[in-house]
This record gives structure tokens, C-alpha cells and sequence, in this order.
């Protein structure tokens, strides 16, 4: 099947909260084993299979993921998304590990 | 900083973060539902091109501080007085678009005279209010909606009506007022849900250009750390427990309600957890 | 005597537990202790600590700007705290999370490895107490056996299954530092 | 082209408010002061003023701080309970630096009290009834002619510092006539600029945003000593007052408000009785004159300050002299006015207290 | 048999007041106070308590009044925005003479402010942040012991005067955990009989009735009267203060609370620098230690206020010391705490300009 | 002193002053409502034989002295926070029979949050509400249940919605609330309304005893002094022009809704007088 | 027709309002055209026609009506109710004069 | 020159406006003025006064104990205010309604029976402006025309159509004054 779509996550401001994995209707997404600066396991896509049906971007509370749909009008020139993290240790890993709740907030 | 490449050759965006929202990474807990609601009003605020003239009333609670990642002019009202602070900038500036976001707490509790008199004066601004059945900001106290039995840092043995009270479903209070136009309740636990909540909120604005009256829209949403659950049990929960006594879907709409829905809250063992 | 010890790290590290179980060792020891906790913005999410006082009198300030010791579990707080700790004092640093390790001359410093230590214990949640076993084999606070009585106390009920593991975790603690030639200086 | 008027106190600035360009008034009844939103529920509506009786004072000060925060000269007036419902939202328009008008008709209390005047509300108003370092500009009027004025000064410095403005007066002023001359007042050549204002964002500036909340304690400590640096400039240059026969006086007395104005009538009896007697009268009770009262220590042998209360703004007025000379009171409380002739007594017995200790 | 706990000052609190037989507690959830009514909800409900989250803050302090009304020991508790909008309530209550007991858990202001520790609330709390002349008895404890002690204190001086009674401590004592150890206290033992409650009127005695409206001014004024006298009466009765090191003393530093610790502190490292200073702590600020201040005035060079706000407490130094020697301060605010050091470094400059004056 | 002598041989007294009402002349202008619904409370106080454990709580109104005539424990509370203050009575001495009597700017406008929050824990107390639609006391302002079109000292053109919002059926609303269990709406207008009140009081002092939870009796009363009518007309105007939009009868019995009424206000072209 | 009932009316404290004239089905009632110690006409007893129906005691806002009624039951001693006003000036006239609103009532 | 006047009698008598005629009569003569009521429990129901000072120079107190001038307009208020009246002052009563006179010998005493003298105008609601007629009469603090004048302003549009039977009735209370020989001392 042909790339219909892809997504681009924000690592860096990805909190783990998985939520676009279990919106993702095509098991394209997981979470890395790797922690970001902030301490978060962050969104992978893991398969080519991507349709850019937009739900995962819909549920991301921190709406760090780009969607893209391939365009039959369209015809772009070479173009990439680039994922980036300052600490420069970026690896794609997934485990599954344990999100544990209340890491956030503030009191007022 | 190493960097990953994504070939989007051929591609055209069809979901990116809406300018509307700032760069500044959200104090939300994983998962909260508060960023997923921000996200929803901004978007709708870029498509209708009310940016400019569209000013936000943040309330006390965890989205005390969204004025840090909505891009518009904001005002930070005390706890419980956004529709007030909110009928004070409508009222001098009839013309352009007001909105106010506020907690359980903040708009059923110590809110509560100034939610229902701003409907029932028929204030012409849209009031966003998350149901998340708990204090957040202040560490998971009992909110007004917490379900009974339902167990919070002042509710350890669970919510009983005896001490606390029921659950109050001010939004079926307030579209009984004639003031208010459009009531809803929506969530956002799921895409489906985000996509109504999204034709919830564009709806309430036009009403709010045709000067229609009081929208008001509840978001049932979840507070993974307060109830301490992790993001995706959180929303099954919300699903499973919330709905039964929160249930979405319009309430009143141009005016009219909706359906005649039960009034009262079911009794004690009925909802009990 | 009076020990004024900064715990400082990630929310979620336990470093308001470390705390409380030194200052309650304390108490069982017929001491005075203070406990004093950062709240607010940081609480939830970000750094956390609190600065913990043992004394055999009456303490005066709980609020205090330079440290006996500094037990730093990740790189922003050792970075933020390295300068208050008192000439001769004491930096333990968790060398797990801490890349950058402290430069100060005039002070105790010790790298303890809790994560790798802990997974020999097979249990991560014990990294914080291998860092008291470890900070009370350097700097006597309080007896380690107090440590396990005031865990007895600080301890929910529920979690008193995990005493014994505690107890273990603050044993390997002690010995390793003990075992340790460097980094101490 | 000014106007005389014989009017109430309350009326006086009520038409005022609308002379000054006030854009709305948002209120709850409460005696001795409803006149003023009956008179803006006809006259201000009719002159194109937004006006709203609302819920309670709760709501009436916050939709001031959304008013206010949307670039509008706004305005909200209550007795001393309403007042103190208010403390909270007052603390908030303090604090995110919003130009209002408030005003108190003081009356009795504490509690549900008497609707009797009073002056019990001294300590809320100039030492912070709110929670929290901060300010606000009292002014105290002491004749319906004030009453009126003092809402253009009000407003004009509202807007000059981003402060809220208090006009504390009392039930007998609210209630009282006396002739009044309204003088032409363009508002548009008063009101000043307010970029900060909420009024929707254009695309050239960052967002505006209102708030009071500061979470990390540095930065809410250089908000605070903002507002000290903007509390010394309106001491230095807001102080207000009148002097009355202070010169060559033995002993001045010091009142504000109503009370003021029974004390030049205890100049008046006490020329009558040979006593040499003056009166400083504070204009503004927040900057207090407390440069005069030094100065005039140096002169006389004493100050009597007369209040309608057990004794507040004489606080105030011994710490302006500091120990210097002697200071003597003279209060009724309860919604009581006290006559010239009490106090003169009181006065009297002062006077002869003073003398005695200077003897000895 | 008395008991030693660690526990933070706020859970103190709320153990004590158990202790101390408080039949009812009402409040609503705020930052940094919330253990209390989360310690509460479980312990108290247990063991007898009625234990309720309200809807505000306004309703919390209106429950206390119909609690108290009805003769049981009530509190409430709250921080600084919730406290400004108990101001009306509380003067109702003081106007009524209900006893019962309040604290304040003071973060810095004004506004939404911060959630860190602050003494911004001093004037708000002892000079009447809500209408009218009263007073409450304003107790400051500067440890987690105090926390507990001054809740059986409260209770019992609550009794004993009909007045409310505040507990006005900070975030930082809120959240720190000490030592604590709970004595024997019986409730039965200090409870007073009251016979004005409204336990619904018996056929030999006229109906109870709780309130605080005289209508007309002379029956006011005879209620302000009667409290003042009952002030007068604490005033002489009731002075709390702890002096440290002040024998010899150059110069005596005055804090409460938290401040007062660090203050502590002070001492020890101004030894350590040849400085010579004491420290004198108001327990309670109201009633005020003034006399001890005059009576020090006689013997230092200089007093040297320290607070975490932009100068409160000072002026009631100034009025203590009316003018006889120098009063510094030192402050700071937005919820930082200032550490010894630069209290020392301040103090040190405070001394250095002293003693200028005084060759001058 | 000059004296008429009426024979009375052979006859009973069949209607005299409840001995519960102190000899106290009552301050009320006359004809005004607060007077008659003070008598019928304490007829039915005396009645029942509760005299000595019944305590109320007076508003901030026109009955503020209402302790002055009722002859029982009684607490004043603050403007808006009568249902406050009887939770904390009731709470404290749960055996006692509690009651608040409150105007409708102290119960629906200030005291809207206390209101409802007492009426959602379902606070075992009796809620008198004297619905005279004006703020009496204070001279005549616009009330939250003034009607639409009705001149009032601060509505000198008539209540307008634009600025002063609809007419508030708080009774409706708080009828929703599970808390609540004996709703109605009575009147004083003539003797069979005053019969009525009097089985409704008796009624929900009754509940109490059993503990059944929150009753409100809204009373709809007139303010011949704030209306500017004598007593006569304004009991007529009461029928004519109150009634359509407050209409008396039970909303809510042993904690069931009655009827379905319309929830909302009728539109303002109706309700125009 | 045997007299039925009867009522007293307290007239010191009677504050004109003619509420129980309004009430009274037999038109028993009427106001008097002398004013009270307070101001006010008081309502009299124009006719014997009274049937102790207490219509009017039961709208009269002061309680100052008490009705009396012929019981077959009870044979009571002569007896009678007094009706007295301090002024000493107690006439019974009537001529139904406006009665005006707005004359109590008190601010807080 | 300095007059203060008070004004007392039972609500509804008409006394506040009769002070504040004056008063704008004063205002329209280019005087100083106040006018103060009483007001609060009173106000309504029972009885009213106003305090009524017009001068040529600035006015302090607007509270004053003594007058120079009562109008007493019921018995009660007679019989409060009659010491407050100063040596030389005046006393105007209503003789219709009040029947124990003043006792006073160092005073002006004068009975107006008001409502007589209205019922020959046909108009009740003139009582209160012959009283003021017959006020000015004995004590020339205004002139009577500018009262009226004053009237047409202190009167509500409505009311208009009143103002000539109020002018009537001032000069029938000064006529009615002029023409008493007794009880004037
Ligand atoms: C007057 C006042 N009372 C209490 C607080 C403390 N407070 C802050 S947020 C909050 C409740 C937050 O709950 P909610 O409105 O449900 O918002 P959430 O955090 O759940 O989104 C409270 C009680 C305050 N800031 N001000
Ligand atoms: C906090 C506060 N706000 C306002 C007032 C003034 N006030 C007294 S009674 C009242 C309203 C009375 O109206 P209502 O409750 O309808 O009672 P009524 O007099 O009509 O019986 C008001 C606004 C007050 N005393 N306290
Ligand atoms: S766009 Fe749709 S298919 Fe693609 S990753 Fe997101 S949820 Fe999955
Ligand atoms: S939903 Fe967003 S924040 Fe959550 S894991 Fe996915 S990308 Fe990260
Ligand atoms: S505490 Fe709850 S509501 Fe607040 S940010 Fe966290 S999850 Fe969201
Ligand atoms: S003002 Fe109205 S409600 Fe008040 S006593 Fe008079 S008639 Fe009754
Ligand atoms: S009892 Fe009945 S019949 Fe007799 S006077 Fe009264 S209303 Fe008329
Ligand atoms: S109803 Fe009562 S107060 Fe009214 S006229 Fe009749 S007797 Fe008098
Ligand atoms: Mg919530
Ligand atoms: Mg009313």
C-alpha cells in the first residue's frame, strides 16, 4: 500500500500520555522507551501504515502532532517534517512502560 | 540536538497546530483534557478569523494560566467570577466576541450566583465549562460534580450525599433559564468526540455574532492526576462513570430544549459507584 | 550538633519521602527536626525538595541558605544548589541521572549509582533509601536502625510489605559508599 | 458652560460619574448610597452609560475588573457590608493595576450595623481591607460639591496611575444637599491611552493579558515592588489636604469628611470662647499628609483628631508626628455625629490635659 | 498521655483542633491550606467531627456564624483570597461576639498572587479587613507546636471573650513538618457554658437571638461601646510576646511568625559578628505588645522590624515606640522568604546609620 | 383611654394572636405580606408545640427584625447567607427545626450559590421565600423576580431584558435538585391562600421532623409600599400580573416533580406588561 | 338572625390596610374615619352580622383581629371583649378614605 | 447673616421638601446652603426632619444641635426639638396637630392652623407650603417669590399644573401670620 499519510510528532513537548496510540484506528503510533528532557516517553510512529484520518493529532492534549495526507491535486516538491530533541540522544525504542498520572499541574 | 527526517514528499497538512496557540508548552498533567479543549477553541477562533477581536476570561483552576497558551487578549478573573469579569468586558464591548473557561469548582461552587444570573440576564458570550469532577489546581478535593461514592482528598470514603451533597448538573439548571440559547454537553475522550465538541463551540460563536444570548458548553472531561489514573484508564472511566450522570449531547438548542430529560439526578443507590 | 541537609530532584523521585524519614529518625532519636517542603509551581510535575534539620537544640530558622549537604538526584538541581553547600560540607549526586558532575574543591563528594544498585535489588522504587543508606555512611545523622523504625512510621500500612526491602536498599546504600574508593574525595 | 444644581450627595456624583465619561456602573442597592444607581438607572441609561443592577457586590466588582481590563472607565459604589464583600475583587483591580472608581458611603458597624453614617471604614480603606500589599487612592470629600469633583480627580488618577480610586465619604454627605456646580469636564480630553487594555488582539502586538497571578516568587516579588515604586510616586506627588486657622494655632485638629466640617464650626465656637484652634483636614487618605503633620509638630502643642469611630485614622496622625507632641481624640460611633459643642468640650479637656502635662 | 508526631503545621492544626472538641469545621479547598480540610475529612468525620466542603468561602464563614450562633466551637480556615472574602462574615460575627476560630494560611499578594508564604495580610488581619471598628484576637504561631497549641488557646480565648479568634501563620509553617506533641486537653474542662445560644428557647428564658443590627444610632453606639470595653480588657489581659537575647541588647529586632525564626537565627550568626542584638516576638498582634516596646525604647538604640511584606507590622512598632529611638526595616515579598543573611547584611546597614545619627 | 365593650357571652375564641408572635407592634407598611406570613408561621409553630426547638434564621430585608415578633430562637445572618447560617445551625444541632425567611434579593440574587448549594445537600431545614418581586427594604429597587415591563426605582422605564435579565423562577430551578422535597408556591392574598400557606407550612415542618430533606414554600407576596398601590389593589395586581409567570400550587412533593411545567420563561413579548 | 360571631379588633396597632374589609363576606367591616395614636383609620365592626368565619383575621398582616363564635358546646359566663384605644378619642365613623402606601418600613 | 432652620413632623407631611424649597429658594438668591435629613428607621412611617442652613458665607457644620428656627409640624417632634430652638429663636407649629403648645418664654412662638387654612384653599397638600409662607413671614430667609420660583424647580414636571395653588398657599401663610395677634409673644 502506498504512504497515504504520515504524522509528525513534537517530542520534546510530548507528555506520554499515549492517548493518540489508543486514538490511532491503525496501530501506527507507540511509545518509545527513551525519555525527553522532560522526563516524558514520547510518541513514535512505529508503522508505514498511516492514513491521516487526523484523530490522533484530535486527542493530543498538547497538540504536538502534525498530520499529513497525501494530495492527489497536489504534487509538492520534496519536502520532509523533521523531528528534533535538544538532548541530541534520539532513539526509537518502544516498551510500553507504565505512565504513572499526576506529574503536572500547578496549585493556585 | 539530532534531528529525525520525516519524508513528506507530496503531502499536504491536514492537522497542524493552530496559530491561535502560543509555543509555550502547557503546565498540563499527561493526557488532561484541558489541553485537548484549548486546542479545539483555538482552532475554531483561527477558521472563523476572530482572533482579533475575540477576549478570554481564564478562571482559577488548572487553567488559571491558559492565557499563556491561548494567543488572544485574556483577563485571569478571581475564582468563580469569570462570567462576571466576562459580562463586565461584553457589555462595553458589545461587539467583539467574549469567552470564559472555567472549572466544576469555579462555575458550579463558589461561581454558582454569577453562572446563573449571566444566563439568566441572557449574556451574550460563550462559557466553556469543564466538568472534570474534581478539584485539579488544588490536589483532587471533591468537586460540586463528583459522583456520589466517588473518592477524592475530601471525600476519602467516598462522596455521600449525608455530608457533601449530590452531583449538580448546573447545565440542565441553567438552559431551563430563557436567557440562555445554545447548551450542550460534549466531551473529548475520543476523536469522535473532539470533532462534535469542535461544531459545538464554531456553533456557539456564530450564535454569539448573531447575538443570540448565553451559549454555554460543558466538556465532561478527565483529570488523570486527580483521580489518579493514568491518561487512558482515565478516559474509559470518564466514559463508563461520568456519562451515566453527565450524559452528552444538546441540551437546548436556538433556545428550545432539547428533550424532556429526567430533572432530578437519580437517587442515591442508583448512582452509587 | 546541628546537620542542615538539602534534598533536592525530579518530582517523583521521592525526595519528600528521603526527607521525612531522616526527620523522623530524628525525632525517634530525641531530637529537634524541621522539614521544609518547596510547594507550589514546582510541586507537581517538575523539581521538588526540602530542606531537612536535625539538631540536638531547639532549631531556629527552618529556612536556611547554605547546606550541610546536598543530596542532588538529578542534573538541574545539582547545578542549581552546588554553590550552597558549606565549605566542608557533603554533595551525594545520583551518577545515574547526573551527566555533569560537581567541580567544588573544598567538599565531600560522592557519586552513588542508586539505579544500577537498585536493580540488583530488583526493585527501582527503593533508589531514594539506597541514598539515605548511602549519605548516613558518610555523614551520621542519625543511626541507620532509626531509619528503619521511622520508616515503620512514615510508611502507609499498606506498604508495610516493603519494609524489609527498604531496610536492604538503606544496608546496600551504606555499603557502597563504603566500598567506594572514588569519586569521594 | 458649568451648571448650580441643589442636589444630594449621592446624585452629585452619580451625575458626575456621567459628566466624567463613565462608561458603565455596575451595583447593588444598599442604604444610604441607592440614590446613585436609581439616579444612573434613569439619568445614566438616558445619557447612554451602561448601567446594571447585578447579583450582589461580588459581581458588581468583578464585572469592574472586566470593565475596567477592556480599556472602559468604570465605576462601582456600595456601603461599608458591600464593601467588605468586595475585598477580594479590590485586592484583584489592585493588583493587575486596573484604573477604577469605587466609592463607600460609610455607615455604621461593624456587621448589619445602622444605616447611620460613620467613618468605621478608615482602616479598610487606606490600610488594605483586601489581602496583600497594596493601595488604594482614598479620597474623602466633605461636601457635595467634593462629592462631585472628586469623581473627576478620581477618575483622572485612576487613570493615571492604573489604580482603583476610593471616594470614602459617609451616609449623612450621601444623603445631604447642598448646592452644587458641575464645571465643563471633556472626558475625551481626560481619558489617556490604555494599550494594555483587553479589546481583542491585532496582529501587530502580542497578546494583552489581565492578571493578578504571579506564581514563582520573584516574579511576583518584582510585581509587587512595581507597585511600591508606583505607591512612592503617588506619595510624593498626590498628597492632599486643607489647613484651616493652623497658623499660630495651639492646637490643630485633624478630621476628614463630615467630620471636618463640624470641627470648622468647632474653630468658629471656640474663637467664640478665646480658643486658638486649626484644623488640617486630609484630602487624601491614602497618600496620607503625614510631611504636614510633621511640620505643623513643630509648631503647635498638640493635634485632636475628632472621627465618627473608636479611633482609626488616629493612628495615621501620631505616626506623622511621631512622638513630638501630644495627640488627643475625640469618637462616636454607631451612625452617632457628633456636635461642635462635644467636641469643643472634649477639646477643652484636652487642652487642659496638655497644659498640665507641660507643666509638670 | 500526651503524644509526639511529625506532621506538617496545617495537619497540626487540624489535629489539634479535634482535640480541642471543635464541634463542626466548614471550609473550601485553597492552596497552601488544604490539608486541613483534607486531614478533617478523614480523621475528623471519624472520630465525631461534622466536617464540611462548601461551596465558598462566604458560605464557609456564614456556617461559622450559624454554627457558633448555636453554641458549638467552629472553625474555618482558609489563605489570603478566601480570607478577603470572609471580611464581611467576620465583621458580622465580631459584631455578634461569636466565638470561634479562623486561620489564615497567608500566601502573597495581592490578587491571585502566589501560592508562597507571606505576613501580607498583617493589616487585613489586625486592623479589621472588613467594615466597622472591631477587633479579632490575632495569634501568630511560629512552629508547627504553635500551630496545634494556639488552636486550644484560640478556642478557650474565643470562649472566654465571645470574639473570633485568628490564627494568622503563613504557607511556609503550613507545610513544614516538626515536632509536635499534643498534651492532654479536655474539652469538657475548658468549654463554656453559653447560655445566649440559639438552642431554641425554652418557655423560661426570652428568646436568644444572634445579631448585629441596631438600627438606630444610640443603641449602636451603646454595642460599640461595650466591645471597645471588652478591647480594653484584652488588651490588659491578653499580651502574649517572647523576648530573646533583647537584655544588652543594641538593637532589637521584632517579627512574628516565620520571620521571627529566622530572626532567631539572626541572633546566633550576629553573635558570631560581635552584633549585639535581641529579638521581641508578638505572640499575639492583637492585642498588640506595645508597652513592652516602650519600655525597651528606654533601653536599645534601635529597633529593626523584619516581615515578608512591604512594611505592615511596622507601623505598629512606630506607635510603640512613638518616636524615641530609630525603627528599621526589612522586608520582602511575593512569597520570598529572606534568609538570615540578608537579614544580617540589612540589619548591619540599619546599625551602621544609627549610629551616624546619633554622632550627628 | 376610651373603651368599646364587645359581647363575647356564650362564645369561643376561634381565631386569636398565636402566643409564638411577641406583643411587639410589627414595622411593616401596611398590608404588606411579611406580616400575614410571620402569623401563619407561628400559628403553626404554637400548633405544633415546637416553640421550644424551632430556630430561625432572618435575612437582610424588610423582615431583618422579624425577631423582634417571632417569639423563638432566632439568628440574623447576612444578606444573601440565610441558608449558610441554617446549615451551620442545623448541622450543629441536627434535632432542632430550623427554618430561614427570606426576600427575594436575599434569596435569588446575593444568596443564589448559598440557595442552591444548601438545597443540593438537601439541608434538613424550611425555606420561607417572600417573593414580592422588589427589593422592599431599601425603596423599591428592581428584585431578580421583578417582572418584565415593571417599574421600580432602578428600572424607572421598566424591566427591560437587554440590561436587567428575565424574571428568576429560582423555586423551579432548586425543584430540579435531588436535595429537595417539598416544593410550592403559595400566596397571602386572600383567606383561602393564607389556609393554604398554613397546611404547606405545617406540611414542611413535618418533613422535617422525618427528616426528609430540603423544603422551600415560596410565598408570593405583594410591597404595597414599593409597588406604590394600597394594600387592596396591590393583592390585586399580585393575582393579575404575578401569578401568570409565578403560578402557585406544589412544583415538588415527597421529592417528586409534580407536573411537567414549561421549564422555561415564556418569551418576552408574552410576559410584556 | 342570632348572632353568630364576632370579632375584636385591636385598634391601637390596626394599621388602616382594609384588608379584612376587603376579605369579610358580610361586609361586617369598615374603616373608621378617626385616625390611631399611629396615624392610622382602623377597621370597626359596621354590622352584627358576623359569622366567625376568620376571612378576616386571616389576611390581617398584625395579627390585631381576634374572632369569636357561638359554640353550641360551650355555655360560657357573660363575657366580652374590650376594645380600647390610649388616645381616649374612640369614635366609630366611617367614610373610606384613600389609604395611601409607603408609610412603613425601615432601611438596612 | 446665617439661618438654621430644622424641619420636623411625621413622614408624609411634606417636611423634606419644604426644607428643600427653601433651600433651592436659597441657592436661587446666590446663598449657601444645606440641607440634611434624617434619615433611616425612621424615614418611612414615623417621623422626619431636615436641617435647613442658608448663609451668605460658606457653610461648616451642616449639623448643628441649636436652631434658629423649629417647624414643628406634630406633637412628638415638638416636644423633642422644642430645647434645641436658641434664646431669641423661633417656634412655628402646626396648631392643627399639635396640641400641647411650647413652653419656651425666650422665643418666638407661633401657632399656624395649617389644615384650616388649607381646607379654604381646598387643597390639603398645601399644609406644608402655607406653613413655609407663614415661616417667612416672621423670618425673611428667602424672599416668598423666590420660593416659588424655587418651587417650579423642586417640583416634578408632572406636578406643574400645582404650582399656582403653592403659590397661593405661601401668601396665605403670610397673611394668616401678619394678621394673628396672638399667641406671636
Ligand atoms: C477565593 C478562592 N478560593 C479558593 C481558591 C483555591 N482554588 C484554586 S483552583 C480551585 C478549584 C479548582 O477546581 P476546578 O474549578 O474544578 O478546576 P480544575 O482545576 O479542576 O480544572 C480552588 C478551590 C482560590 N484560588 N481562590
Ligand atoms: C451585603 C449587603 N448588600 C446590600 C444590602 C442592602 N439591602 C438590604 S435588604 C436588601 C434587599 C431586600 O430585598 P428582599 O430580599 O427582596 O426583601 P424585601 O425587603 O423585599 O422583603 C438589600 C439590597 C445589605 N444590607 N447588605
Ligand atoms: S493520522 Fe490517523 S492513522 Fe495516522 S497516526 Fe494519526 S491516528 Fe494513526
Ligand atoms: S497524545 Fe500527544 S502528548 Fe500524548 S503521547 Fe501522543 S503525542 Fe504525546
Ligand atoms: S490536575 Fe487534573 S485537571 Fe489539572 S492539569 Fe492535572 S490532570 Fe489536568
Ligand atoms: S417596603 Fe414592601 S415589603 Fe417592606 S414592609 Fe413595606 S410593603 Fe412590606
Ligand atoms: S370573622 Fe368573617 S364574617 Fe366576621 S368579620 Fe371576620 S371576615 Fe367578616
Ligand atoms: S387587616 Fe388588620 S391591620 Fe388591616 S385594616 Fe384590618 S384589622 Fe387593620
Ligand atoms: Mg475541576
Ligand atoms: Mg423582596
Amino acid at each position: 500500500m502506498a504512504v497515504r499519510g504520515t504524522v509528525k510528532v513534537d517530542i520534546e513537548t510530548c507528555k506520554g500520555c499515549e492517548l493518540c496510540v489508543e486514538a490511532c484506528p491503525q496501530d501506527t503510533l507507540a511509545m518509545s522507551k527513551e525519555i525527553n528532557n522532560n522526563g516524558y516517553h514520547y510518541a513514535v510512529t512505529i508503522q508505514d501504515n498511516c492514513t491521516g484520518c487526523v484523530n490522533c493529532a484530535l486527542v493530543c492534549p498538547d497538540a504536538v502532532i502534525t498530520v499529513y495526507r497525501s494530495s492527489a491535486k497536489k504534487k509538492d516538491k520534496e519536502a520532509v517534517a523533521v523531528i528534533s530533541n535538544v538532548k541530541g540522544d534520539l532513539r526509537v525504542t518502544i516498551d510500553n512502560p507504565n505512565v504513572a498520572g499526576g506529574v503536572g499541574g500547578i496549585d493556585v | 540536538m539530532s534531528e529525525i527526517q520525516v519524508p513528506t514528499n507530496g503531502m499536504e497538512v491536514v492537522w497542524e497546530k493552530p496559530k491561535t496557540l502560543t509555543d509555550t508548552r502547557m503546565h498540563y498533567c499527561p493526557g488532561c483534557g484541558h489541553g485537548v479543549v484549548h486546542k479545539v477553541l483555538m482552532e475554531v477562533i483561527a477558521d472563523l478569523g476572530i482572533q482579533d477581536k475575540t477576549i478570554g476570561v481564564a478562571p482559577v483552576g488548572c487553567s488559571v494560566i491558559s492565557y499563556n497558551y491561548m494567543n488572544i487578549d485574556m483577563q485571569e478573573a478571581a475564582h468563580g467570577r469569570a462570567t462576571a469579569v466576562a459580562t463586565g468586558i461584553k457589555r462595553v464591548l458589545p461587539d467583539k466576541l467574549v469567552f470564559t473557561y472555567q472549572g466544576d469548582g469555579d462555575l458550579a461552587a463558589i461561581g454558582t450566583a454569577e453562572t446563573i444570573h449571566a444566563c439568566n440576564r441572557g449574556e451574550n458570550f460563550l462559557i466553556i465549562f469543564i466538568n472534570n469532577a474534581i478539584y485539579g489546581m488544588t490536589g483532587g478535593q471533591m468537586a460540586p460534580t463528583s459522583l456520589l461514592g466517588m473518592v477524592t482528598s475530601t471525600t476519602p470514603e467516598g462522596r455521600q450525599v449525608e455530608t457533601q451533597g449530590f452531583p449538580i448538573k448546573i447545565t440542565e439548571m441553567v438552559a431551563t433559564l430563557p436567557g440562555t440559547y445554545y447548551i450542550t454537553r460534549q466531551s473529548v475522550h475520543n476523536p469522535t468526540a473532539v470533532r462534535y465538541l469542535k461544531k459545538a463551540v464554531e456553533k456557539a460563536f456564530k450564535h454569539q455574532l448573531d447575538k443570540k444570548g448565553t451559549c454555554l458548553i460543558e466538556v465532561v472531561s478527565n483529570c488523570p492526576s486527580g483521580w489518579k489514573m493514568n491518561p487512558v484508564e482515565a478516559n474509559k472511566w470518564l466514559e463508563q462513570n461520568m456519562f451515566p450522570m453527565y450524559s452528552p449531547g444538546d441540551i437546548k438548542i436556538e433556545g428550545k430544549l432539547v428533550e424532556k430529560k429526567p430533572t432530578t439526578t437519580p437517587d442515591k443507590k442508583e448512582t452509587k459507584l | 550538633m546541628t546537620h542542615e541537609i538539602l534534598f533536592a530532584g525530579f518530582g517523583g523521585q521521592g525526595i519528600l519521602s528521603m526527607g521525612m524519614t531522616l526527620a523522623y529518625a530524628g525525632i525517634i532519636e530525641g531530637k529537634e527536626v524541621t522539614w521544609m517542603p518547596s510547594y507550589g509551581p514546582e510541586m507537581r510535575g517538575g523539581t521538588a525538595n526540602c530542606i531537612v534539620i536535625v539538631s540536638d537544640k531547639r532549631i531556629s530558622s527552618p529556612i536556611v541558605g547554605k547546606f550541610d549537604a546536598l543530596i542532588a538526584m538529578n542534573q538541574p538541581s545539582l547545578d542549581k544548589f552546588e554553590k550552597a553547600v558549606k565549605p566542608n560540607g557533603i554533595i551525594m549526586y545520583d551518577s545515574g541521572n547526573i551527566i555533569v558532575p560537581p567541580t567544588r574543591t573544598d567538599i565531600t563528594i560522592a557519586a552513588v549509582p542508586v539505579e544500577t544498585e537498585a536493580l540488583k535489588l530488583n526493585n527501582l522504587k527503593v533508589r531514594n533509601m539506597i541514598m539515605v543508606g548511602a549519605f548516613l555512611s558518610v555523614c551520621q545523622v542519625v543511626e541507620t536502625g532509626t531509619v528503619v523504625k521511622a520508616l515503620s512510621k512514615v510508611l502507609p500500612d499498606r506498604y508495610h510489605h516493603m519494609l524489609k526491602i527498604n531496610q536492604e536498599a538503606l544496608e546496600r546504600g551504606e555499603k557502597i559508599v563504603i566500598e567506594a574508593a572514588t569519586p569521594l574525595a | 458652560m458649568s451648571e448650580i444644581r441643589l442636589m444630594k450627595g449621592n446624585e452629585a456624583t452619580a451625575e458626575a460619574s456621567i459628566r466624567a465619561g463613565c462608561d458603565a456602573y455596575f451595583g447593588y442597592p444598599i442604604t444610604p448610597q441607592s440614590e446613585i444607581i436609581e439616579y444612573l438607572s434613569d439619568q445614566g441609561r438616558k445619557r447612554g452609560m451602561i448601567v446594571m443592577q447585578v447579583e450582589s457586590e461580588v459581581a458588581a466588582i468583578n464585572m469592574i475588573y472586566g470593565a475596567a481590563g477592556a480599556g472602559a472607565r468604570a465605576m462601582t459604589t456600595s456601603s461599608s457590608p458591600g464593601i467588605s464583600l468586595m475585598q477580594e475583587g479590590i485586592s484583584y483591580i489592585a493588583c493587575a493595576e486596573l484604573p477604577c472608581l469605587l466609592m463607600n458611603v460609610n455607615r455604621g458597624g461593624p456587621g448589619l450595623g445602622t444605616i447611620q453614617p460613620s467613618q468605621g471604614d478608615y482602616f479598610q480603606s487606606v490600610k488594605g481591607g483586601g489581602h496583600g500589599d497594596y493601595h488604594l487612592i482614598v479620597l474623602a470629600p466633605a461636601s457635595v460639591q467634593e462629592m462631585a469633583d472628586f469623581v473627576y480627580l478620581g477618575f483622572d488618577l485612576a487613570d493615571k496611575y492604573r489604580n482603583p480610586v476610593l471616594l470614602l465619604t459617609d451616609g449623612a454627605l450621601g444623603q445631604m444637599m447642598e448646592k452644587v456646580i458641575f464645571p465643563d469636564y471633556d472626558p475625551k480630553a481626560h481619558k489617556l491611552p490604555k494599550p494594555w487594555a483587553t479589546v481583542g488582539k491585532n496582529s501587530n502586538r502580542p497578546p494583552n493579558v489581565i492578571t493578578s497571578l504571579h506564581l514563582h516568587s520573584d516574579e511576583m516579588e518584582k510585581i509587587n515592588l512595581r507597585l511600591q515604586e508606583k505607591y512612592r510616586k503617588i506619595e510624593a506627588n498626590e498628597v492632599r489636604y486643607e489647613l484651616m486657622n493652623t497658623e499660630g494655632a495651639d492646637v490643630v485638629m485633624i478630621a476628614y469628611g463630615l467630620t471636618a466640617r463640624i470641627c470648622q464650626r468647632v474653630i468658629e465656637l471656640g474663637m467664640q470662647s478665646g480658643l486658638n484652634v486649626g484644623l488640617m483636614r486630609p484630602i487624601t487618605l491614602y497618600p496620607y499628609p503625614y510631611e504636614i503633620l510633621a511640620k505643623l509638630s513643630e509648631q503647635v502643642n498638640g493635634f485632636f483628631v475628632v472621627e465618627m469611630n473608636a479611633g482609626q485614622m488616629v493612628e495615621d496622625v501620631r505616626l506623622g508626628v511621631n512622638g513630638k507632641v501630644p495627640v488627643g481624640f475625640y469618637g462616636r460611633m454607631g451612625g452617632v455625629i457628633p456636635t461642635a459643642e462635644e467636641i469643643l468640650h472634649s477639646l477643652q479637656l484636652f487642652m487642659k490635659s496638655i497644659a498640665v502635662k507641660e507643666k509638670v
